[in-house]
This record gives C-alpha cells, sequence and structure tokens, in this order.
C-alpha cells in the first residue's frame, strides 16, 4: 500500500470551508437581483428550489449562478408575493430577494430566501406591460392606435350587431366563471335563445399564450358567423393573468374580426387584452348580463316602436275622425249661414228696391210739387208787382208834372218881376218924364233947340211943349 | 197803337218818359204830348199784365183741377 | 202872335229880353217896345202852361179812372 | 205734346221753367205762354209718375205675395 | 227668364239694379223697367236658393242619419 | 265614387270644398253639388277610416296576443 | 319574406315605419299595411330573439305568404 500523503477529511475540508462561510457571512442578509431558474416546488415539505442567475446584459450568456431555496418563512413570504403581484415565483422572473447565504457541509453553498419584494416585480410587471402596450402600437398603427389614455383597436370599432345571439367562447374548460357565463346567459329573464361555442384552452402561465392564440384562430376558422367572441377568466386563484397582457394574444384580439368581449374576472388593472377588445366587463357574469342588456336593449326599442306605432296609429285615427267630423260640422253649418248670407242679401236687395223705388217717386212728386207751387204762386207775385209799378209810374208822373210846371211858372214869375221893374209905367211913378219929338220918343238932347216942338209926358199925362232955352246941365245932383 | 208793341218795349218807353218828366228835361211843348203817350203805354201795359195774368189763372186753374 | 211860337222859342226870347233890361243896354227909345214884348211873350208862355197843365190833369185824371 | 219726351227731358225743361219764372227773368211777353208749358209738363210728369208707381206698386205687390 | 241665368249672374244684376236705384241715378222713364227686372230677378234667386236650401238639407239630414 | 280614390285624395278636395264655402268663393248654383260631394267624401273618408281602424286594431291584437 | 333579413334590417325599416307614423306623414290608405308590415317586423324580431330556428323559419314563410 502505497504511503498515504498527510490530507484532511473532505468533511473537515467542508468543516474549514462551512467555518470561512459563517465567519465572512456570519448571520448577515443581502438584498439581491436574479432571475429564477430551475425552479421546482415540493409542496408537502413546503420547499422551493430554484437557481438564480444572473445574465449578461447584452445576451442571455450567465454572468453568475448560485442554487437557491425557500423553506418555512422564505416559502410563506412567497405565498405573499404571489398573492400581492399575481405573478408565479417560477422560471424566468426577475425578482430582488433578501438572502442569507448558507453553506451546508452536504449540500454544498446556496441562498436562503428570507424575503421577496412584491413591489420590485410589479414595477417590472408593469414596466412590461407598459414596454408591451408601446410596442403594440408602434408596430401595429393600422390596428391599433392611442388617443389619450384609451387604446382604439379595429376590433373596438368593430359594430356590435344589434343583437348577440351566437357567441365564441374561448375559456378553460373547467372555469367555474364560463359555467356563470353560460348559466346566466341561458337562464336569461327574457327567454332569449342562444347558442354558445366552447373554444377551451389553458387560460393560465404566458406559456399557454399560443394555445390561446390557437383557439382564436379556430374560431376565426369556423366560418360560423358569431355575433360576438368572449374571453373569459374567471374564479379560481388570482394568479397568473399575465397570459392576458401577451402580446401576440393582445394584437390577435385588436385584429380580431369578431367584436370581442372580455370577462377576465380580476381586481388588478385592466389586462392588455381588456384593452384590445371591443368591450370588457370584469366578470363572466358581467359580460352575460352585458349581452343580455344589449339584447333586451333592442327588444325595449323594438317594443318602443310597438307602443308608438300602436298609439300614434290610434292618434291618428281619432284625430282624422276629428278632423272628418270638424269638416263635416264645418261645411254643414257653412252651407246653412252661407244660404242665409245669401237670402239676407236677396232681401237686403229687395228692401232697397222697394223702399229706395217709393223714396225715389216721392222725391221726385216732391220736386213736381215744388215747382206746381212756384208756378202757381209766382207769375202771380210777377203780374201783381208789374202793376204795382206802373201805379208807381202814374202817380209820379203826377207828381213830377205838378213840381214841373211849377217850376215853370216861377221861372215866369221871374221874367215878370224884371219886365214889370223896368217898364216906362213904373219909371214914370217916380217922377221920370218920357220926351217925344216928332213923335219919337227921344234921349238925344241935340235933337231939341230952342223953338223946337216936343211933347213931354208925366205920368198920366201928355204935355205939349215949346223949347225956350237950352243949357249944360252937369248932373252933378245925382252923383252918389 | 202800333201792333207789334210789346210789354218789354212799352215798359221801357214808359221809364224814359218818367224819367225826362222827372228829370224835367221835356219841354212843356210836348210835356202833354208825352203825357199822353205815358198813359197809352200804362193802358198798354195793364191790359197785358191784366191778359197775362187771366191767362196764367186760367192755366193755373185748369192745372189744379187736374191735379185733383 | 205868331202861330208858330212855341213855349220853348217864346221862354227863350223872354229870358235874352229879361237878361237885355237887366243889364242896362236897353235904350229908353226902345225899352218900351221891349217891355211890350216881354208882356206879350208872358202872356203867351203863362197861357200855354195852364193850357198844359189842363191838358195833363185830364190825361192824367183819365189814367187814374182807368186805374181804379 | 210730343211722343217722344221723356220724363227726364220734361223735368229739365220744367226746372228751367221755374227757375226763370222764380228768377223773374221771364218778360210778361212770354209769361203765359212759359206757364202753359210748365203746366203742361207738370201735367205730363205727373202722368208718367203716376203711371210708373201703379206700375212699381203692383210690382212690388207680387213680390211681396211670392215671398210670403 | 233665360234658361241660362246663373244665380250668380242674376244677384249681380239684381245688385247693380238695386245700387242704381239707391244711388237714384235711375231715370223715372226706367224705373219701372228697372223695378220689374229686380223683381224678376229676386224671384228667380229665391227660388233659386230655395231649391239649393232643399237640396242641402236633404244632403245634411242624410249624413246625419248615416252618422247615428 | 270613383275606384281610385283615396283617403288624401278624398280629404284633401273635401278641404277644398270647406275653404271654398267659408270663402263664399261657391256659387250658389253649384252650392249643392259642393255639398252633395262633400258629404259622399266624408262617407268613404269615414268608410275608409273605420275599415283601416279594424284593420289595425286586428293586427294589434294579433301582437298582442302573440306577445303574451 | 327576403331570407336575408337581419335585424338591422328589420329594426331599420321598423324604425322608418315608427317615424312616419309619429310624424303623420303615412296616409289612411297606407296606414294598414304600414302597420301590419311592422307587426310582422316585430314579430320577426322577437321570434328570431326568443325562439328556435325552426320556429324563426315559420314565421318567415307566414310573413311571405301573407305579402303575396
Amino acid at each position: 500500500m502505497p504511503e498515504t500523503k498527510q490530507h484532511i477529511k473532505l468533511s473537515e475540508l467542508n468543516k474549514q470551508i462551512q467555518a470561512v462561510v459563517e465567519s465572512n457571512f456570519n448571520e448577515l442578509a443581502l438584498w439581491v437581483i436574479a432571475d429564477i431558474t430551475n425552479h421546482s416546488f415540493k409542496e408537502k415539505t413546503n420547499y422551493h428550489y430554484f437557481d438564480l442567475v444572473e445574465k449578461s446584459e447584452n445576451s442571455n450568456e450567465l454572468v453568475a449562478k448560485i442554487s437557491g431555496k425557500a423553506w418555512g418563512t422564505g416559502a410563506t413570504k412567497i405565498r405573499e408575493f404571489e398573492k400581492i403581484t399575481g405573478q408565479k415565483f417560477t422560471n424566468n422572473i426577475n425578482v430582488l430577494v433578501k438572502v442569507k447565504v448558507n453553506y451546508h457541509i452536504v449540500f454544498g453553498l446556496s441562498l436562503d430566501i428570507l424575503e421577496v419584494d412584491a413591489n420590485f416585480t410589479i414595477g417590472v410587471l408593469e414596466q412590461q406591460r407598459q414596454a408591451t402596450l408601446s410596442s403594440l402600437v408602434e408596430n401595429n398603427p393600422e390596428v391599433i392606435t392611442k388617443v389619450g389614455d384609451r387604446y382604439v383597436t379595429r376590433n373596438a370599432k368593430l359594430p356590435l350587431p344589434m343583437i348577440i345571439q351566437r357567441i365564441a367562447v374561448v375559456s378553460s374548460k373547467t372555469s367555474a366563471g364560463n359555467e356563470d357565463f353560460k348559466h346566466t346567459l341561458l337562464n336569461n329573464p327574457y327567454s332569449y335563445k342562444f347558442e354558445i361555442d366552447d373554444y377551451n384552452t389553458v387560460v393560465q402561465n404566458d406559456a399557454n399564450a399560443q394555445q390561446f392564440l390557437d383557439r382564436l384562430i379556430d374560431v376565426f376558422k369556423s366560418g360560423i358567423p358569431y355575433d360576438v367572441v368572449v374571453i373569459n377568466r374567471g374564479g379560481g386563484a388570482q394568479t397568473d393573468f399575465l397570459i392576458f397582457d401577451n402580446y401576440k394574444i393582445g394584437l390577435a384580439v385588436a385584429r380580431f374580426p369578431i367584436p370581442i368581449i372580455t370577462g377576465i374576472g380580476h381586481q388588478k388593472n385592466e389586462t392588455i387584452t381588456d384593452l384590445m377588445a371591443h368591450t370588457q366587463t370584469k366578470t363572466p357574469t358581467k359580460a352575460a348580463e352585458f349581452i343580455i342588456t344589449h339584447n333586451k336593449l333592442f327588444e325595449d326599442s323594438i317594443l318602443g316602436f310597438q307602443k308608438t306605432i300602436l298609439i300614434k296609429s290610434q292618434q291618428t285615427f281619432s284625430s282624422n275622425y276629428q278632423k272628418l267630423t270638424t269638416l263635416k260640422t264645418f261645411i254643414v253649418n257653412k252651407s246653412r249661414t252661407f244660404i242665409n248670407d245669401y237670402k239676407d242679401d236677396l232681401v237686403i236687395n229687395n228692401q232697397i228696391v222697394v223702399n229706395k223705388t217709393k223714396t225715389l217717386l216721392f222725391k221726385n212728386k216732391n220736386a213736381l210739387s215744388f215747382i206746381a207751387s212756384t208756378l202757381i204762386s209766382k207769375p202771380k207775385v210777377i203780374t201783381g208787382n208789374k202793376l204795382n209799378d206802373l201805379a208807381n209810374k202814374i202817380s209820379n208822373i203826377h207828381t213830377f208834372k205838378t213840381s214841373y210846371l211849377r217850376s215853370q211858372r216861377s221861372y215866369l214869375g221871374h221874367y215878370v218881376s224884371v219886365i214889370n221893374l223896368m217898364s216906362p209905367a213904373n219909371i214914370l211913378k217916380k217922377g221920370f218924364a218920357i220926351i217925344k219929338h216928332n213923335g219919337e220918343i227921344t234921349s238925344n238932347p241935340n235933337l231939341l233947340t230952342p223953338g223946337s216942338e216936343m211933347e213931354v209926358i208925366l205920368l198920366d199925362k201928355s204935355i205939349k211943349s215949346t223949347v225956350k232955352s237950352k243949357t249944360t246941365y252937369n248932373g252933378k245932383d245925382f252923383n252918389i | 197803337m202800333e201792333k207789334t208793341l210789346t210789354y218789354e218795349a212799352a215798359y221801357n218807353e214808359l221809364a224814359i218818359i218818367a224819367k225826362e218828366i222827372e228829370n224835367e228835361t221835356v219841354s212843356v211843348d210836348v210835356l202833354a204830348q208825352k203825357v199822353k203817350r205815358a198813359s197809352e203805354l200804362i193802358t198798354f201795359c195793364q191790359t197785358k199784365l191784366k191778359n197775362t195774368e187771366a191767362e196764367v189763372n186760367k192755366i193755373i186753374t185748369q192745372m189744379e183741377e187736374t191735379k185733383s
């Protein structure tokens, strides 16, 4: 037997390693970010076994790897994590975990999980979800657009048929939610008939996305003119809805040519599938109620039409009856009024003719009488006046003749007095004498010479005498 | 008196004579003659008037008889 | 007196004589003669006036009788 | 009287005569004649009026009988 | 009266005559004639109206019977 | 009445007649005729209405039976 | 009735009929016909909503018989 080199037992070595690890890490607990792989869970012992790995940022090349396990408190924390995030603690998830480095002489180096940070994973999931949504919008602008906070998809723009009767349901075969959906639909209080075709798939786990997608394609390929496709996921554990955030499923839903109604029961944010679908409801039962209500609205509007038609028809009849009655009454009354008006007109015209004719005759008679009375009275007045006038003329002539003759007499009287004043008889009475010579009256003294015969007439005596002498008489005795 | 003498003409002549006498433009030589003429004219007019009156009265009487 | 003497002419002649006498343009030689003529004319006129008046009165009387 | 005389024409003529007589623009010479013409026209008009009235009354009576 | 006379025409003619008489633009010469024509027209219109009324009443009665 | 007459046409005609009578643009000459026509139209319309109403009521009754 | 009658088509036709009747633009002449059609459409919709295909087909056959 060859001499044995100096050695120590493996157990001693491992004990030394253990001592180094323990002394180095002591009870130190550290927060580590890592991905999970090779995960397995022993339900009996409540043990999680897995590897924690770190991948290169640019490739899938492993940068670091270490075994991990969780049990006891760690396992409890994992359950809490799953409950909070809806994310199963399983392969290919990125987690922030609090670990204790543990070295076991037999099992070697591993990390014991003490806590899992749920918020970190939620953040990561949400980031993924947002990234998926952005990618959907960016890569499929003809199918999906974002309007504000809402996503408008081709599917959402499809018009819902007025009646939803033929339905394809994509759902898990064993889903209680789907049973609720069918029960609600088939037992609807309005006796609406529905045809429901099941397209069963596993609605869980991102890994089943393809299967889900295939079911949708089956619906399309069936050639049946479904009114809507309903995607149900209800009841059961609240974990692993992540399949509904799947990019391919989201795109398929957005593109689908038949309106899709989702009835995905969850309390979290709506899934990408919800956002891409035509209509989303909170649960399969709600989806059923939505469909029933939709049909009910149609029936209500049909019955509304019926009611309108019924009421309005009756109104049309009664209003037409009324109109006819009104027209009839009107025509009857107006005809009578009309005839009476004409009668009255005739009576008025008749009265005018009768009365006015009499008036006219009476007026003419009066006019004639007036003229006749003028004729009777006026000529007498004329002749009378003229006779008076003549009588006046006679008395005028009488009067004027008298005054005329009186004037003439007075003119004559004037001359008589003038002549009388100057007559020789009157002159002689005043003492004057008239001398006659040779029988002629003379006032020329030259004719008389002494011895001449002359006759002197004085008053009423004629004296014959002879001139004795003749002298000049100055005549101054009578000068005044 | 002239046959063709009208009341009108007679009256006018009468009026002229009356005026002349009134205005003493008639000479004494023709006064009597004028007055005579006036007298004749007056007589003529009066006769004419009386006749007219009688005639008118007759017509009126007839009218009134007819009327009644 | 002239047969054709009218009241008018007589009156006019009388008026001239009266004027002459009044104006003393008549000599005593013709005065007596003028006065004599005047006296004749006055007589003539007065007679004529009287006759005319009588005649006129007669006519008027007749007229008035006729009237009544 | 003229056959073709109308009431209208007769009345108008009458009115003119009446006016003349009323205004005393009718000379005495034609007064009687005018009055005579007027008298005839009045008679004519009255006759015409009476006839018309009688006729009208007959028609009116008939109308009133018909009416009742 | 003319066979083809309508109420309309008759009434219009009547109205014109009535208006003429009312306005006294009808001369006495044609008054009787106008009144006669008016009388005929009134009779015609009354008859026509009465017939129409009777006919209308008959129709109305039928209508009212039909209703009940 | 015409076979092809519709309620619409009948009613419109009726309304026109009523309007005419209201405005008295119907002459008396055609009044009776118009009223007769109106009466016919009313009867026609009422019959048509009644029939239609009966028909509609039948349909509505059927509908209500079907519903329940 | 048309084999291809859809809820949509039925609804639209029904809506038009209801509107017409509501607006009273349906004449009485076609009212019954319109109500009948509406009734058929309603029956069609409700049958289709609540019954089996076989029953729906029966209704459609009835409707087609009525139309012809």
